[in-house]
């Protein structure tokens, strides 16, 4: 074992992260409430830190670290980065949720930057065990997150359907890691690619392993039908919570499919893209569909996930280059608009208050006309209109499909937007058309003000110039 | 002369334009003048142009003033045409408008609309010229619908009147069931022509003759006799043929010097001018000739009886127009077209009069026109009186006045046809002298024969109407007398519209006539050798026996034959079977479609159906997710299994 | 003015930046302030746009095909996405009747509208620069983004400030067109995977076999028949149109429907000219019905904007009619003479209608504004109180039922001689509206216009007042002069649809 | 010794019951929290026997972290089962349905 | 044969013994199942030469994790009673599907991987061979990362679980030392003045 192959160095984010993380804790520990504040910025400081790390890194092409199990390339950095960011908005955005709801502690940071640690350690994972590892570090810290707020009877409850079915999740991954290290003799994604390509493999235990991973990343995902934990989970966390669920670990998602199926299975794509094809249509369908029937917004926004993820998938199954940038495109994109979304729910709740049904959003443009256009960006953005960003993120996909030769995926695809637009538009329509059910003005902190502003106008700017992004994903996913 | 064609149309317009804008800067009077202008120039510059045409024998006059629009190798024109038949035209519209002009000014003394109703009937001058004065489809039909237009207007004039506002949209419609034909036939033309021009569609005549066309089952039609059937219905509906007469009954409802200048006189007769203009192509199809005649003679017959029943005195005068235009269209179904214009022409003069005089009797009785309420009028209103005996004696075509002339002409030219349908058309026109006599002279006799049917108090008001009323009744009087005697030889016989009519040999019904005539008093004493004559004779006999003699006999045979009197009083059902059937058959139809087919098709089933189909999945997929930790649990390991199964047997 | 002004960009971004800053001014005052600031200012932006718009016309080259003022810049390099405008005469006509109404609606809006004016005006402005853009891109993403975009501010126009129905109206017409408009995205990006390119006249080039074409036809189809609409994907309008406030019920009429009819024009007939050509039965028979049909459900509606949404539909039958039954003339005559005939027809009527259904619109606005209401049998007898309004209303009633000398008949006139060239019975059906649309208009004229004066309400109307007055001149003036001389609009057409013309007639299959 | 399929066999048998338990168990989280460790022991069984089949430790290498993993698992399982039963004073499967649909 | 005896023995046990952990009705008793599945676990791997593995098992999970169980089952006053009642409805979907995966699986690996690998059967390794060794050796050094992130997510564990589950009880009467030196002579006294009676 030499320095060299060691590398520890390209480590390095995690390793200040994770330095920053226990900086934090021990901080914390001697705050008291009314301080609180310092935990939020330590915390902001580490995730700019650690950022900061990932920006300087050199970085030549594809690297590993630690024996192969580390792996960093511009597609990891890409994610790393947006990552990070979207986790420090998620900080900004909770923080007078946290302090209105009287959820004083640093603990909801403190797990928030464990999971962060996780996804990092999922986008640079070149090993099954490290993909695991961070999986599970990012798992467990969101079911923390999701119980955190004890004195809450719905969030013990879905904290411990999360629990159970992702736990379930958990093991059924594993049993299919185990069946592919028994197929391929290896846990490590390039040795397994390798044995695939050069056909040393035991092709029934794979399949029974590929199924099994399947249903763990089906899972992580929340695809149809291993979908089922999303909606009570997002209903019953609290809404910061719920706001970072809905956007970070997505990321994480893409970068456990990116690398376990597309790096490291890519050559099995023929036995897996029928068995996408299905988690993507039903995704698609049963999300959309039911969604139409919600009344509790962040429910709502949950089975708009599960569409999503269904939009996602279709990139993934296609799995050429122009699938795969797709996907990750409309993962980056569906992630700056969750963000949004879940923020403008933080934003019109105040003290005792959570505006989590449709309802609370009666008349919005009457009380507040701004923040009415921004969620007004953000829920066209999600139905798929142009000129938003989340538009061009379905053309990618479904022009990806097209090339592919699944012309009738796209059309089943647009098809099901169309249902998905009924209940975006109805957002729309509740804020706009009705009248208000109170006077109440939402008078949001500074902060929080600028960012859902400055949001929802991201949205409409990668809109109109959606050209740097897509190229950006295209340049780190190569052909 | 092109700046004077110009001058002839946009004057009117122009006065129209200056009436219906600033009507009340320049006020009534100012409104009556500029119209009365505009429309007297049209008149004098007629005259000058008709001097030109009939007189120094000027050349034909084809050009266009404008594109209008240009379409591939297709290029349509506003343009004039003056020859013969539009130089007549002219002069009898701007005549006859003229006189209608200065007659409203009594007429219409105390109307509120003053202003309007001078913008209307110079506009509707300025329509009407265009008409005729066009060379080329394009602005035939422009002139068609511009005319109908204003026809609408002034029929609804009176818009409180909820009888006048029906009457006009009837009439707008029903015109517009003529006018699709009209356009059905233009587009023929121009697809078996190429063009819209007049004289470019003639050349190709005999051509487009041979040209077959199947338009349902393996029947082979002319493609010409189609184009000219269609072109026919147009003019059923502007002329107000069988069975797309039932307007022009109706459009009494609007002022009388309307009823004369529009229904009367001029656009009605449209429809006969452009039959006379198109005789280049009707003279080709036989088929299209028997149509025509068959329909003209119908008309003429039927719609004369219709007006023996009739009380109210337009109605009755209306009626008269019915059949006198069936009268014209048989004379162009015989290829008479000369005899058709030719009666179109004293037509125009003496029901202009008639209705006039009409109108002046209703300024009298204070607009009643019931004739049941009149009677022995000529004692208060001497002129009108004379002036409708002389209508009347033209109308019946006593000798030596215009009618006698031109009907009488007319007639020979059907006893000589020798087409399909001719015997019938030759029975009907003939039965038809009797009726004509017989309804013209129970109008004379019953309003101003007779014994005083009105109360105390009208009689009390009843007086001979003012000078702008009745000097218009002279001067059209003059022409009623005269200008048969005037203008038969030259124009039935002279070849004076050699260059506007064309008429294979084979079919010159005139010509035989011709053979006969010598002079105007020749054809006089000849009439005397017809039975024509004799009918005429005969059918104001029995008016003046029914109606002055024996008053109580029309009752009795009103009782005696009521069901054929139910029938006339019902002018044969048509309005019935219109508003029952066809109105409201439409609207049932468009109500059905409405409900069933988009409300309950495509919204119900379709539009809504869909939406309420993903709603209730929704519902149904939703329960699915039913909260409980074990079903999330079942449902993955289905899923686990299902995935399992299937990788495991596909591979 | 300069060669390479960028003059479409203008067009576009103006009215964009106009409406936002509208809401900006009005941002900035909270608490209402005076209201007449904004509708200046939305005034103001609408007019200059229609003052900038003038040199298209005057600097357009007749007699080619070329598209002009053309601007083309690189946009999403990822997909050869361009921002690529240009107008020929098939669309210029089309901008310029956009610019020409919209600073019309803003006048119609101008009192009447109490609730959010600044967001009603911005409305409009954002969307006239999106339907501008639809006009004149000649990128399809770029196009489909103006497209879809368009939909946003039309949905909250008929959702804010419409009628009681308004949400079920507003929904519906977003759900329909969305749904028409997404089949149009993925035939977009099938085109886009054959050909490389999103650029229109490249798709224009691309060999295809005839199932593909096939297929592409269908899902542009998809697209277009709503928007236009054809029957049966009609229902939509009449919902929409009497939900509507009068602003939105005319840039609906006057405009939104035409950007189905330019679909066609642009898309489907040069880029899948083979199905078209097989599939003209189709198109016909639909745009016969919706002649038809839709003439006799006009007939019984007792709505008069229903009336006036349902007479739309059948005179944009038209418009299909005469674009798809050159492929019949075609057929039948293989110099094709009518063709062009056809298409300039459906090219003027749609223009003309959206002129005159603008102001059939704007009419019944104006009697909305006055009575709240829109039933027929509300009404009887305007003409008494109101007599000027009723001229202008029975002239526009006659331009609707296609009088000679109005705009209302140039289209009319050139579809029937042309489908006459085609076959007789499609002349025959086409030519029924003769007699419907004139049954249905004067019908409706009658029992609102001419009468008694029907009941207290009536007889307390007041007339038009000068702004009024003055936007149903406009429009009034713009009737007759095309209906007098249709020439000039005729002429920047015709070098295009010769080319278009040319271009359909040729076969692009590939393969046997 | 045994061929390496019985050990297969044996741990798939394991998860099956493991995840049997888990959506049979309608009343008490304890338990399903004891499936899931059942279910982790099986695809222990799995790593095991392919890495003495492969001659290859990472398969035990897998094992050691699968234990501490289930370990920290474990621990905070039962803390949100303590928070849940703190709240709702039951840990009754059946009870735990304030959320569907 | 031994090998063979043994391992079906244990086998039989351990099924046995999960078939024990869910269907009892007291969680005590699964419990108590579940440790007899580690301890015959444990057996199983020391078959298969895990000597390692099976001893950490044997620590790890019946010294430390069950005892935790045991811990929180008491701890709770759960009403046993309610949890009593059985699910035997459900029973045989039960079994239906947990045959359908052992069928599918016992598929792979018996009827179908007869002439694979799978079939293979481990040799014993010499007595010098240490199993910790080999473990040892590379789980500092290739899966030192691993390693890092494993005692990560323990820290996760602790941090989650104190926060989860230790909470200030609203009742609790603490004092507040910094308020009370706080404290400002207006917070405790009001002077209020009163005018004179004025009988």
């Amino acid at each position: 074992m030499t320095a060299s192959e060691l590398n520890i160095g390209l480590a390095l984010p995690e390793i200040v992260l994770l330095c920053a993380t226990c900086v934090v804790l021990l901080v914390d520990i001697f705050l008291k409430d009314h301080q609180r504040a310092i935990t939020y910025l330590l915390s902001l400081v580490a995730l700019l830190v650690t950022a900061l790390a990932v920006a300087i890194q050199p970085l030549a092409g594809r690297e590993f670290a630690f024996s192969g199990s580390y792996v960093m390339d511009p597609a990891g950095r890409v994610l790393k980065l947006f990552a990070l960011a979207a986790m420090a908005l998620v900080f900004i955005y909770s923080r007078s949720y946290l302090q209105q709801q009287r959820l004083l502690g640093g603990d909801y940071y403190l797990l928030a930057l464990f999971a962060m640690l996780g996804v990092l350690v999922m986008i640079s994972a070149s090993s099954l065990l490290t993909m695991y590892l961070g999986l599970e570090l990012l798992a467990l810290s969101s079911y923390a997150l999701v119980a955190f707020k004890r004195d809450c009877a719905v969030g013990a409850e879905s904290a411990m359907k999360y629990f159970v079915l992702g736990a379930i999740a958990s093991g059924s991954l594993l049993y299919g890691v185990s069946m592919i290290y028994g197929a391929t003799g290896s846990i490590e994604l390039a040795g397994i690619a390798e044995a695939v390509l050069a056909g040393e493999v035991l092709m029934l235990p794979m399949a029974v392993g590929l199924s099994f991973l399947l249903v763990g990343i089906a899972f992580k995902f929340g695809a149809v039908p291993f979908h089922m934990w999303l909606p009570d989970v997002y209903q019953g966390a609290p809404t910061s919570v719920t706001l970072f669920l809905g956007s970070v670990p997505k990321i994480a998602s893409f970068a456990l499919v990116l690398r376990v199926l597309i790096e490291g299975l890519g050559d099995l794509h023929e036995s897996w893209s029928g068995m996408v094809l299905v988690l993507a249509v039903l995704s698609m369908a049963i999300g959309n569909i039911v969604a139409i029937a919600q009344s509790n917004l962040k429910r709502m926004l949950a089975y708009s996930t599960i569409s999503h993820v269904g939009f996602i998938l279709v990139g993934v199954l296609v799995g050429t280059a122009a699938g795969v940038q797709g996907a990750m495109y409309y993962a980056l994109v569906y992630v700056v608009m969750a963000l949004g979304a879940f923020g403008m729910i933080i934003l019109l709740s105040r003290e005792g208050f959570e505006a989590e049904n449709l309802e609370d959003f009666k008349g919005l443009n009457a009380r507040s006309p701004w923040f009415a256009f921004v969620m007004l960006l953000i829920m066209f953005s999600m139905a798929g209109l142009p000129p938003f960003v989340g538009f061009y993120a379905k053309v990618a996909v479904f022009g990806a499909a097209i090339e592919a030769g699944y012309t009738w995926l796209a059309v089943l695809g647009v098809l099901f937007s169309v249902i998905g637009a009924y209940y975006y538009l109805r957002v729309v329509w509740y804020m706009y058309f009705e009248p208000p059910a109170n006077e109440v003005r939402p008078l949001p902190a500074g902060d929080l003000r600028f960012v859902v502003s400055a949001n929802g106008l991201a949205v409409l700017a990668l809109g109109i110039l959606p050209g740097p992004l897509l190229s950006l994903v295209a340049a780190v996913i190569p052909g | 002369m092109e700046n004077i064609y110009l001058t002839i149309v946009l004057a009117p317009l122009v006065a129209a334009v200056v009436a219906g804008f600033l009507g009340r800067q320049i006020g009534r009077a100012g409104a009556h003048w500029v119209t009365i202008l505009g429309v007297a120039v049209a008149f004098v510059l007629s005259l000058v142009v008709a001097k030109d045409v009939f007189i120094d024998g000027a050349e034909v006059f084809n050009q266009a003033v404008y594109i209008w629009a240009v379409t591939g190798n297709l290029s349509m024109e506003i343009g004039f045409l003056i020859d013969p038949l539009s130089a007549l035209m002219m002069v009898v519209v701007t005549f006859v408008s003229l006189m209608v002009h200065v007659y409203t000014i009594g007429y219409m003394r105390d109307d509120p609309g003053y202003q309007r109703f001078f913008s209307y009937i110079s506009l509707f001058t300025f329509a009407m010229l265009m008409l005729v004065m066009s060379n080329n489809f394009l602005q035939l039909f422009f002139g068609w619908e511009a005319v109908g237009l204003v026809s609408y207007l002034l029929i609804g004039f009176w818009y409180r009147k909820p009888t006048a506002i029906f009457a006009n949209m009837k009439a707008f419609i029903v015109n517009r069931v003529g006018d699709f034909g009209f356009l059905l036939g233009i587009g023929a033309l121009l697809y078996y022509a190429g063009s819209l021009d007049y004289f470019t569609v003639f050349a190709q005549a005999e051509e487009i003759q041979a040209t077959t066309v199947n338009i349902w089952g393996d029947a082979q039609w002319s493609a010409l006799t189609l184009a000219c059937i269609l072109l026919f219905i147009g003019a059923m509906g502007k002329s107000a043929q069988v069975p797309l007469h039932v307007w022009l009954p109706d459009s009494m409802e609007g002022p009388t010097p309307i009823s004369a200048l529009i229904h009367a006189a001029t656009m009605v007769t449209a429809g006969i001018f452009m039959v006379a203009r198109m005789s280049p192509l009707f003279e080709y199809s036989t088929a299209a000739l028997s149509f025509v005649l068959v329909i003209g003679a119908t008309t003429a017959f039927f719609m004369g009886l219709l007006g023996l029943v009739q009380n109210d005195i337009k109605r009755v005068v209306a009626y008269s127009t019915l059949s006198q235009l069936g009268y014209m269209t048989v004379a162009l179904g015989v290829s008479a077209y000369a005899a058709g214009m030719f009666h179109l022409m004293t037509h125009a003069f003496f029901k202009a009069l008639l209705f006039l005089a009409a109108g002046s009797v209703i300024i009298g009785m204070h607009h009643v026109q019931d004739m049941r309420q009149m009677g022995g009028l000529r004692r208060y209103m001497p002129v009108t009186y004379a002036t409708v005996v002389i209508g009347t004696l033209a109308l019946v075509g006593f000798p030596g006045f215009s009618g006698y002339f031109s009907k009488d002409a007319l007639i020979e030219a059907v006893h000589a046809a020798n087409i399909p349908g001719s015997t019938y058309a030759y029975w009907c026109v003939l039965i038809g002298v009797f009726i004509t006599a017989l309804y013209s002279f129970r109008l004379l006799f019953m309003v101003f024969h007779g014994e005083e049917r009105f109360d105390r108090h009208t009689r009390e008001h009843l007086h001979e109407s003012p000078r702008v009323v009745t000097v218009p009744l002279i001067l059209l009087a003059i022409p009623s007398v005269a200008i048969g005697w005037l203008t038969i030889q030259p124009l039935l016989f002279g070849g004076a519209f050699a260059e506007s009519i064309f008429v294979l040999p084979a079919n010159d019904t005139l010509a035989v006539v011709g053979e006969k005539f010598t002079s105007p008093a020749g054809f006089v004493v000849h009439g005397f050798a017809t039975p024509a004559l004799y009918l005429a004779f005969a059918g104001a006999l029995t008016a003046w026996f029914l109606y002055i003699k024996r008053p109580d006999i029309p009752a009795a045979l009103q009782e005696r034959f009521h069901r054929t009197y139910s029938v006339l009083e019902h002018k044969y059902y048509f309005d019935a079977f219109n508003e029952q059937v066809l109105a409201r058959g439409s609207r049932f139809f468009g109500g059905a479609l409405w409900r069933g087919g988009d409300q309950g098709i495509i919204d119900g089933v379709l539009v809504n159906g869909s939406a309420r189909a993903v709603g209730w999945l929704s519902g149904l997929v939703r329960r699915v997710q039913t909260g409980y930790l074990y079903h999330y649990a079942f449902t993955m390991v289905i899923g686990l299994c299902l995935i399992l199964a299937w990788l495991l047997t596909r591979g | 003015m300069a060669e390479n002004f960028p003059l479409l960009s203008v067009l576009v971004w103006l009215p964009i930046v106009g409406g936002l800053a509208v809401l900006a001014l009005d941002a900035l005052k909270p608490g209402g302030g005076d209201l007449r600031l904004e509708r200046w200012l939305a005034l103001a932006v609408s007019v200059v746009v229609f003052l900038v718009s003038v040199p298209l016309w005057v600097g357009f080259e007749r007699g080619t095909d070329a598209m002009q003022f053309v601007e083309r810049l690189p946009w999403i390099e990822r997909f050869n996405v361009e921002y690529y405008l240009g107008v020929d005469g098939l669309s210029m006509p089309l901008v310029l009747l956009t610019t020409f109404i919209t600073p019309l609606i803003v006048l119609a809006g101008w009192q009447v509208i109490k609730e959010k004016p600044a967001q009603y005006f911005a409305a409009f402005l954002i969307l006239e620069g999106l339907m501008i853009g639809v006009f004149s891109a000649l990128d399809g993403l770029l196009f489909y983004v103006f497209w879809e975009a368009m939909l946003i501010p039309m949905f909250l126009i008929i959702g804010i400030w419409g009628g009681k129905r308004r949400v079920y109206a507003t929904v519906k017409f977003f759900l329909y067109t969305f749904f028409g408009s997404v089949f149009m995205l993925v035939s977009l990006l099938y085109l886009y995977a054959q050909s490389g390119s999103y650029a229109i006249l490249d798709f224009h080039q691309l060999p295809l076999s005839l199932s593909e074409q096939t297929l592409i036809f269908f899902a542009l189809l998809a697209a277009f028949a709503v928007k236009v609409p054809m029957w049966p994907v009609h229902t939509w309008l009449p919902d929409a149109h009497v939900e509507a406030p009068t602003g939105g019920s005319v840039i609906l009429a006057a405009i939104m429907l035409k950007m189905g009819g330019y679909g066609f024009v642009r898309f489907s007939l040069p880029i899948t000219p083979d199905a078209s050509m097989s599939l003209d039965w189709l198109m016909i028979g639909l745009s016969l019905i919706a002649v038809v049909y839709i003439g006799f459900v006009a007939l019984v509606q007792r709505d008069m904007k229903k009336l006036i949404a349902y007479s739309s539909i059948a005179h944009m039958g038209f418009v299909t009619l005469g674009f798809f039954v050159v492929f019949a003339i075609f057929a039948n005559n293989p110099d094709g003479d009518g063709a062009m005939l056809g298409v300039q027809g459906g090219m003027i009527q749609m223009i003309s209608h959206g002129l005159v259904s603008g102001a059939m619109f704007l009419c019944v606005g104006v009697l909305y504004d006055r009575m709240h209401s829109r039933e027929i049998a509300d009404y009887g007898g305007v003409v008494n109180t109101m007599p000027r309004f009723a001229a202008f209303m029975v002239l526009f009633a006659m331009a609707n039922a296609g009088l000679p000398g109005t705009s209302g008949f140039v289209g009319e006139f050139f579809v029937i001689l042309a489908s006459f060239q085609a076959n007789f019975w499609y002349a025959f059906l086409a030519g029924t509206t003769l007699v419907l649309g004139a049954a249905y208009t004067l019908w409706m004229i009658k029992r609102v216009v001419f009468g008694e004066v029907a009941n207290e309400q009536v007889a307390k109307l007041t007339d038009i007042n000068a702004r009024e007055f003055s936007l149903l001149a406009i429009l009034a003036f713009m009737v007759l002069l095309i209906g007098v001389w249709p020439a000039p609009l005729v002429e920047v057409m015709e070098a295009s649809i010769a080319g278009l013309l040319d271009h359909v007639a040729q076969s692009k299959l590939v393969g046997p | 010794m045994v061929p390496v399929s019985y050990y297969l066999l044996l741990a798939a048998a394991l998860f099956a019951l493991a995840v049997t338990g888990i959506f049979l168990n309608r009343k008490n989280v304890i338990i399903l929290l004891m499936c899931i460790e059942l279910m982790l022991l099986a695809v222990n069984f799995n790593f095991i026997a392919f890495s003495r089949m492969l001659d290859d430790v990472v398969g035990q290498v897998f094992v050691f972290f699968i234990l501490t993993v289930a370990a920290a698992e474990a621990a905070i399982g039962l803390a949100i089962l303590v928070v849940l039963f703190r709240s709702r004073r039951s840990i009754n499967v059946d009870d735990l349905d304030t959320m569907k649909g | 044969m031994i090998g063979h005896v043994l391992f079906f023995a244990l086998a039989a046990v351990l099924l046995s013994a999960a078939v024990g952990v869910i269907t009892s009705r007291n969680p005590v008793y699964s419990a108590m199942f579940l440790v007899l599945a580690f301890f015959v676990s444990a057996g199983l791997w020391l078959l298969l030469e895990a000597e390692f593995l099976a001893i950490v098992l044997v620590l790890v999970y019946v010294g430390a994790v069950m005892v935790l169980f045991l811990f929180v089952v008491m701890m709770l006053d759960i009403n046993l009673a309610r949890l009593r009642e059985g699910f035997s409805r459900y029973a045989p979907l039960g079994a239906v599907v947990s045959l359908v995966i052992v069928a599918l699986l016992a598929n792979v690996f018996w009827f179908r991987a007869q002439d694979t690998p799978l079939m293979m059967t481990p040799e014993l390794r010499s007595a010098e061979v240490s199993n910790t060794r080999e473990l040892g050796s590379v789980l500092y050094t290739e899966h030192v990362y691993a390693f890092e992130l494993a005692a990560v997510i323990l820290l996760v564990a602790i941090v989650a679980a104190i926060t989860l589950t230790m909470r200030r009880r609203p009742g609790l009467k603490v004092q507040d030392v910094a308020r009370q030196v706080a404290v400002r002579r207006e917070d405790r006294v009001r002077l209020v003045k009163m005018d004179a009676d004025k009988e």
